[in-house]
């Protein structure tokens, strides 16, 4: 049976542990479940959210893509992507990632490689709001967020 | 064809949509990028880094030496900063 | 700050989601969450529950000093490990990991670990009640669980 | 000293937990080993294999060539099966 992921672009919060009891839930064939979430982060205390915009369409599009990518290279049960947008205070959820599987190796890998992709290939853009009401700026693409995609090539 | 910017290209441009006639000569994304560039000030600075620009067609990432085919839309951003 | 580590062994279960907010909640220096739930599995609709025997002292104290190398190793905020024992039907919670990160490539990797560890030395052991009421038998080790655990050796 | 065992080398010994008298020879994990299959059959059996058997001197992972010390606790079990 192919696994149909569930990928949703949502401004409101999302509940990690209810989307992980919505992939076990009356099942028996589930023996790892991986979760990954992302949370807005500041330790500097100078942040007062981030501005997550994105490309309506294309960003469900393209997380459905990585996700169907995930799923063919690995025997999942199921796979649930959150991402959401809008503005973000810090401490807040802004990424969900839950892989299924019978064994734990699939499910970890999955979760990783979705990340991996989601960062390079989803069509999300930060911009850093500050407390102190200096311009806001966008943040800039890492090059370890390539390196990290680079990773599942030939492997 | 409708054209569409977003983060930083879209502040440069100054519009988040728009829809153009793209001319005959116009055969490629490249092709389209100097097109929109000719076509103000604001469309020159934001292409200004071409290499730090992403091409969506159709909302299917692309190079900039595919053709525009018959895609009804095409995206430009910067490189990805989400989850 | 040096991380404690919250570590449980329990006969109850246990609340993913919630134990997951412990590590987030008033925190704004967690970028990443990676949490592993391990279920008991029953594809075959033979089994009627495992049962999971450990060695009370030991099995806190070896989780614990698993959990501690993973803090050495990786610039972790919080790490929470729960197992459970006693009689576990299909489908319910076994084992969780939780790490919590600035990065994700740390939480992923010390929740990685965590696993690989805990499966070759905390002193847990599975035995298999069938449903037809046949004679339950332990579960043997897996080669493959002590393979997973050498490749964090000079890596 | 206090001997426990856990898993399928407890339901051969037949005992969760006992209490013996270690002999002034007994130095080493091997030794106490070869002392513990000599006490019944049941014994013996459970240690047939004995490369299977991991051994915990107060609660804490040995090989079988370590010295007993002063530990107060010897566990005898099967490789783990958790997680």
């Amino acid at each position: 049976m192919t696994v149909t992921p569930l990928v949703r672009v949502q401004a409101e919060d999302f509940d990690a542990g209810q989307e992980a009891q919505e992939l076990t839930r009356n099942r028996k064939d589930v023996g790892a479940l991986v979760s990954f979430v992302g949370l807005c982060r500041d330790e500097a205390g100078t942040l007062s959210a981030l501005e997550l915009e994105h490309y309506p369409g294309m960003a469900e599009a393209e997380l459905t893509r990585i996700a169907n990518q995930a799923i063919d290279r690995w025997p999942l049960t199921g796979l649930t992507v959150v991402h959401r947008f809008g503005k973000i205070p810090p401490g807040e959820n802004i990424v969900l990632v839950i892989a299924a599987s019978a064994h734990r190796r699939a499910a970890f890998e999955a979760a990783d490689f979705l990340m991996d992709f989601l960062k390079t290939r989803a069509p999300f853009w930060k911009k850093e709001h500050l407390v102190s009401g200096e311009e806001s700026t966008w943040v800039e693409a890492k090059s370890g967020d390539d390196d990290d995609a680079a990773r599942w090539v030939n492997t | 064809m409708n054209i569409r910017y977003f983060a930083w290209v879209r502040e440069r441009v100054g519009v988040e949509e728009e829809t153009i006639d793209v001319p005959g000569n116009v055969k490629t994304v490249a092709d389209l990028i100097a097109h929109l560039k000719s076509l103000s000030e604001n469309h020159a600075a934001a292409f200004e880094e071409e290499d730090a620009i992403r091409v969506a067609l159709d909302q299917l990432h692309v190079e900039p030496d595919v053709s525009l085919g018959d895609a009804r839309e095409a995206a430009f951003f910067p490189p990805m900063t989400g989850g």
